[in-house]
């Protein structure tokens, strides 16, 4: 079942055009995989989605179009995202934080119960509780920007470089926690990473973008098997 | 030692004024990120709003609801149409900006009005109680009791609310807020209504103290700012007692600091300001924070 | 990067011509510039057989506007009035309408001279602006472009020297006569009395304060206890009333030109229930905008000096002075409704003394403007209270100088002679 | 910036406009413009001021005077990222200078290189304790110079002549040099303006400017490059001040006359007013936030003396409206709506640069777009 499809998409920030037709869809399960080189237009197809930047083409998220919705209106439909650099609120605690992801919802026991699900996923956090962001660690924030888009109890989630500036042993017990998520909560993702090796620790199928246009699509097998895939993703 | 406590019940008095002015910023850094000084010129509006339904004969306190219901509008509306073009550009333009609205609206009070001083009435009577052979007026404790409460509803709006929250996350990142469903830009005209609203509040609380004129807070301003900057930017508790310190340590300084005198008391705020950020960057009662001028 | 400022730089230098071009394009001749050079007996620049233009630098917005905003009301309601008679009948014959232009300098030293620069070629004389440094910043100018600058309103003493400032005339009394006024009739009371001053930090509570002390010296009934000053810019003077207040004077000579602060240190020493006699200047003695929201009855006596009716005040509600003025600064002066600073009152008599200036002058031109300028006596102005007059040939004097001192009856003023 | 490499628009821009926007930058860059167009500016400075008016001479030399102090103003804030409310206290320290010097008798020479040095003296006492703050302490700080400075002048009466001021008219046109008096002043204005701006121009184009911008961009950075941010913050504010020190030398040239309202801080909040109308981290911003400073009190006074806060209100949030960039952003502005409308795409961006302060994030592409979806 797909439950997120884009039709030839086009961005462009000013006079720069950024994504050239990108078209792809997204199962309701599992996780999809973004890949492309820096400049790609991933992180921009993931803020079209969002409603961020302005678009034209179709965006349909379970058989209703989104494009030109507000990002708050998005999110209200179940889409959850995680930016690239983390997006926390520094001058806001732990606790706080995951209050604003959870801000679309009512009810007060099911957030407090979320809230311990995401200090049990994450437990660096469980001590950080009363800290502001701003005091934490790169791998401990992009831990609370995870948290803090569960909070919203999503349909999908959109992740993006989750890696970025991690050390190698933090991003990967960053991608461990993720798939967990994908296997315990069956929330739909769209993973986005310049770390090829490590997308495929956690996504079932990819899409590569260059310069603005999804170029090869295909199962993770498929594509890890694929020889300019390796040469240029997979350093190797 | 009568004129020792004398003077600081004064210079608390003194303090309340710069408090009401310095709660409204206060609110509206932490609801948008932004220091307003056009905050002083909204007020005045609400005040010749609730001195022009007085003068046709509507009950004060009625006046000065529709004064607050107005101030929300307006700062909503001013939100919406004016600011919302800088929030995301050059910090220093957006000061600017709210610098030439002040100019703007202090320009249009004057036409409206005229720059003629008119006298506002008191929601309090000018009587004066006397504790211990020092002199308290009755429109001072209220002026007092009225900031305290606007403070810990505040401080309980920010700490406590779902609302509060929100506001505070919207200043912070806005990108972010909005990924995580919080409709920005209803939030940011809402912060910017609220803090109105406590400026119409402050506007007649002080306007019968200083009389109704279209720069009746420029003066105050200053002092605002500095308490403001001085309590912490993000605290109401820590911006209302750096107004109460400024105004008693101003008059203790100015009277019994022999070069200061009444002349140079006006440094006062600013040597304390100094000291204490050199010590305490974040401000007295301030959380250590990323400051968006 | 480079090119960029290669960009801007051609803005610059567009920008820098443009400029240039308008400017030249929209000054008109050379000579008129420069002036000085006009031949004996020519008009006057600002001057025609039918009109004669008046300029004003003033603040008309900013801390200054209340007062800055009446003195073009009142001269610009009293020339309304004239010249919807059919104007004014000059020396020479002619009848002409008098125009007002002012421009607002919001008390900036650096504007006004500007002002003055943009409105000298344009207008016969300058008048009625408020301010020392705001009309001390083009005096030598003024002197330098043989431009008048009749019956300003600033007590400062300069301008009422005719040797160094032959064409400058001050209207208002000097800050010093006042303070004097005031301490010759203390000077005269029976009874030994202790004095606290509260004053202005600058040159107009220093002349108070000095005219004050040199009417008192000597006396033996006089002592002043204590001596305190605050800034114009101040929100509250709460403290400064604390502090003279444990003087316990019986005397309070508080030189002050703000009304909410003199509102408010009326009040306060209420509340500290320190109850002396007061003194107050003439331009923060207002009884409807100060006295009575400040609860004056309350002290014994408060003591100002005047030389103008007050509008507000009963005594003088069914004057006609009063009646005609306050009509003609509604209808025109765009001033609706009765103002709370004396500039208003004053500058209308500045209308009055320049139409008896004009009636006298022979010739269209400065000089015999200063001449008839500096010839009126004893002459009584409208609103004028008895006893006092303008009279311009006394050297060292403004244009009025002769003052009541007035105390206050709850409702308005009375003229008193001795201090009881 | 995630996009720089590929730039190839579906539609190409109108040819025309294209080939008329090479066809200028080539002419600029021929040497005989580049040296040509400077010394043309010299020549049509040097004869101005013989062919206007008195008024017109005067206006110009007032811009002048504040166009200096709004470049100083710049050094520290718009191209060293500090804001300082203090700037009028330089200009009025240096104007105070310039008239006891007069009054004193000194020698003329010597009255300038005291209004230089002892407001840069000064500036640099204040930014040594000052420079440790940063952010809005900074702003108080400094904001306190001219409110603590109009009673301190006051109180210092025996130098400054109290609340009354000082007058000093030194600069009469030298006999025989045919000269009026304006035209004298103008050219004072004119010769010691131009040699600042040209030195500053210098020094934020170098390794001073340089380091200025790191600083301004991100102290952590300049710390880790070796760049101490409070030492040029410090040197910052000293140029700053020392630049006051000389508009205040400018002021009495072409005024001639000071007060403690010189320096009241309403105008220090103008001066950053004119800074960021004109355009903050510019040359060409200075002068013309010296323009707007002078020209649109006169302008407003024209139309309606009692009107002139709602105008200049009005004024100014309508430029920033258009502009948010400030003036000097004008043409690129004016370029960008004419490529909008020859490419026929209509993404309405807002023309204002990226928040460096939004959030923790690093964003790697322009947020500038955020809420266009709604708007």
């Amino acid at each position: 079942m797909t439950l997120l499809e884009l039709e030839d998409v086009t961005a462009s920030y000013g006079p720069v055009q950024v994504l050239d037709g990108v078209s792809l869809s997204v199962p309701d399960n599992g996780a999809f995989g973004i890949l492309g080189a820096n400049g790609a237009g991933k992180t921009t197809t993931l803020r079209a989605i969002s409603g961020a930047v302005r678009t034209s083409g179709r965006i349909v998220f379970d058989g209703k179009d989104i494009s030109g919705l507000r990002p708050d209106q998005v999110a209200a439909l179940g889409i959850a995202h995680v930016p690239e650099g983390r997006g926390s609120f520094g001058d806001l605690t732990v606790r706080e934080n995951l209050r604003v992801g959870a801000y679309l919802r009512k009810d007060r026991k099911g957030i407090d119960e979320d809230i311990d699900y995401c200090l049990d996923l994450f437990p660096n956090l469980q001590d950080r509780i009363r800290s502001n962001a701003s005091a934490l660690s790169g791998g401990e924030q992009q831990m609370l920007a995870v948290a803090r888009a569960i909070m919203s109890k999503p349909r999908m989630l959109l992740l993006d470089e989750a890696s970025l500036g991690l050390a190698p042993s933090t991003a990967k017990n960053v991608y461990d926690a993720i798939r967990r998520l994908r296997d315990e909560s069956g929330i739909a993702m769209v993973v986005v990473e310049q770390n090829a090796n490590l997308a495929f620790t956690v996504v079932d199928s990819a899409t590569v973008l260059e310069t603005g246009r999804s170029v090869l699509t295909g199962t993770s097998a498929e594509l890890k098997g694929m020889d300019e895939i390796r040469r240029a993703y997979l350093g190797g | 030692m009568e004129k020792f406590v004398q003077l600081v019940v004064d210079g608390l008095s003194t303090g309340s004024v710069y408090a009401a002015l310095a709660l409204a910023i206060v609110l509206v850094h932490s609801a948008t990120g932004l220091v307003n000084f056009a905050q002083g010129g909204m007020a005045v509006l609400a005040a010749y709003v609730a001195w022009v339904l007085t003068n046709q004969g509507v009950p004060l306190i009625l006046a000065i609801l529709a004064s607050i219901i107005f101030s929300f509008l307006l700062g909503a509306v001013l939100e919406r149409f004016l600011m919302r073009r800088f929030e995301r550009g050059d910090p220093d333009t957006a000061v600017v900006v709210t610098i030439g609205l002040l100019t703007l609206i202090t320009g249009i009070a004057g036409w409206l009005w005229g720059y003629n001083n008119q006298q506002f009435p008191s929601l309090f009577p000018l009587d004066t109680v006397s504790v211990l052979g020092v002199s308290v007026s009755i429109r001072s404790l209220g002026t007092t009791l009225v900031i305290v409460v606007a403070m810990v509803a505040m401080q309980a709006l920010f700490a406590g609310t779902k609302l509060g929250l929100a506001l505070r996350a919207v200043a912070i990142n806005p990108q972010s807020a909005g990924y995580s469903g919080l409709p920005v830009e209803r939030l940011l005209m809402v912060g910017w209504g609220l803090a109105a609203v406590l400026g119409a509040v402050a506007g007649a609380l002080v306007a019968p103290q200083l009389t109704l004129t279209p720069g009746m807070l420029d003066s105050a301003l200053v002092y605002a700012l500095a308490a403001v900057i001085l309590g912490g930017l993000t605290s109401p508790v820590g911006v209302v007692v750096a107004a109460w310190l400024i105004g008693v340590l101003e008059n203790l300084a100015a009277v019994y600091v022999g070069f200061i005198g009444f002349d140079l008391k006006v440094a006062v705020p600013f040597i304390l300001i100094f000291v204490v950020l050199i010590v305490r960057p974040q401000g007295l009662f301030g959380r250590k924070t990323v400051v968006r001028v | 990067m480079n090119r960029h400022f290669g960009s801007r730089q051609a803005v610059g230098i567009a920008a820098v011509s443009a400029l240039a071009l308008t400017l030249t394009a929209c000054g008109g001749g050379r000579d008129s510039g420069r002036s000085g050079d006009a031949a004996e007996g020519a008009p006057s620049p600002g001057i025609t057989d039918d009109s004669v233009t008046l300029g004003i630098t003033t603040p008309l917005s900013g801390a200054t506007a209340g007062p800055g905003t009446c003195t073009v009301a009142g001269v610009t309601a009293y020339f309304g009035m004239k010249n919807a008679e059919g104007g004014v009948e000059f020396g020479d014959g002619q009848t002409r309408t008098v125009e007002i232009e002012a421009l607002d300098d919001t008390y900036d030293p650096q504007q006004a001279a500007a002002n003055y620069d943009s409105l000298k070629d344009d207008v016969f004389a300058m008048t009625a602006g408020l301010g020392t440094p705001t009309n001390r910043a083009w005096r030598e100018a003024a002197i330098a472009d043989e431009v008048p600058q009749a019956l300003i309103m600033t007590g400062d003493p300069l301008f009422s020297d005719t040797e160094e400032s032959p064409w400058q005339l001050g209207f208002v009394p000097i800050y010093q006569n006042e303070g004097e006024a005031f301490g010759e009739l203390l000077a005269s009371s029976s009874e030994e009395h202790r004095v606290a001053i509260l004053s202005q930090n600058d040159d107009f509570g220093a002349g108070y304060v000095e005219g004050f002390k040199s009417a008192v010296e000597g006396a033996d009934n006089i002592e002043i206890v204590e001596e305190l000053t605050y800034e114009a810019t101040d929100t509250s003077v709460d403290a400064q009333i604390t502090q003279l207040a444990a003087s316990d004077a019986d005397v309070f000579f508080n030189a002050m030109s703000v009304t909410p602060l003199v509102i408010s240190a009326l009040q306060q020493a209420q509340q500290l229930n320190w109850l002396p006699n007061w003194f107050l200047p003439s331009n923060t003695s207002s009884p409807g905008a100060i006295l009575q929201p400040g609860g004056a009855d309350a002290f014994p006596g408060i003591y100002s000096v005047s030389f103008s009716k007050a509008p507000q005040s009963p005594a003088f509600a069914e004057d006609e002075d009063v009646q005609t003025y306050l009509s003609a600064l509604a209808e025109y002066g765009n001033y609706p409704d009765p103002p709370a600073f004396p500039h208003c009152q004053w500058s209308w008599m500045v209308g009055a003394t320049l139409e008896q200036a004009f009636m006298e002058m022979e010739e269209p031109t400065r000089d015999s403007f200063m001449e008839a300028l500096r010839s009126i006596e004893d002459f009584q102005a409208p609103l004028m209270l008895e006893g006092t007059a303008v009279t311009t040939s006394e050297d060292g004097q403004p244009a009025v100088s002769t003052l009541n001192v007035q105390k206050y009856n709850g409702t308005g003023y009375d003229t008193v002679e001795s201090f009881e | 910036m995630a996009s720089s490499s590929k730039t190839s628009a579906p539609t190409t821009p109108a040819p025309a406009s294209s080939a008329a926007a090479s066809s200028a930058s080539s002419f600029r860059q021929r040497p005989w413009v580049r040296w040509g167009a400077p010394l043309l500016l010299v020549v049509g400075l040097a004869v101005l001021p013989l062919v206007m008016t008195e008024s017109a001479n005067d206006t110009l030399a007032r811009i002048g005077v504040f166009a200096v102090a709004v470049l100083g103003l710049n050094v520290v804030m718009g191209y060293t990222g500090q804001v300082s409310l203090g700037q009028i206290f330089f200009l009025g320290l240096g104007a105070y200078v310039t008239a006891y010097g007069v009054q004193s008798g000194w020698n003329i020479g010597l009255v300038f290189v005291l209004t230089c040095f002892i407001p840069a003296v000064v500036g640099l006492l204040v930014a040594l304790a000052a420079a440790r703050l940063g952010g809005l302490a900074i702003a108080m700080v400094t904001i306190a110079l001219p409110i603590v400075g109009v009673p301190l002048a006051k109180r210092l009466s025996e130098f400054t002549g109290g609340s009354q001021g000082l007058s000093a008219r030194f600069v009469a046109a030298p006999e025989g040099s045919g000269l009026y008096d304006d035209q004298w002043q103008l050219y004072i204005v004119l010769v010691i303006g131009g040699i600042v701006f040209l030195l500053t121009y210098f020094l934020v184009r170098g390794k001073y400017g340089r380091a200025f911008a790191i600083v301004k961009g991100n102290e952590n950075v300049a710390s880790s490059m070796g760049i101490s941010p409070y030492r040029y913050k410090v040197l910052a504010f000293t140029i700053a001040s020392l630049i006051g020190g000389v508009s205040g030398f400018l002021y009495m040239v072409v005024v001639q006359y000071t007060s403690p309202e010189t320096m009241s801080f309403g105008h220090s909040i103008e001066l950053l007013v004119a800074m960021v109308i004109g355009g903050a981290g510019s040359i060409v911003g200075s002068l013309l936030g010296g323009v707007f400073y002078v020209v649109v009190p006169d302008i407003t006074n024209a139309i309606d003396p009692s009107l002139t806060a709602l105008l200049q209100g009005a004024l100014l949030l309508a430029v920033l409206f258009v502009l948010p960039g400030g003036l000097v952003s004008l043409p690129r502005a004016v370029m960008r709506g004419l490529r909008r409308s020859s490419t026929g795409r209509g993404s309405a961006a807002p023309p204002t640069t990226p928040s460096s302060t939004s959030g923790s994030g690093t964003a790697a592409e322009p947020t500038e777009t955020e809420r266009q979806g709604s708007a």
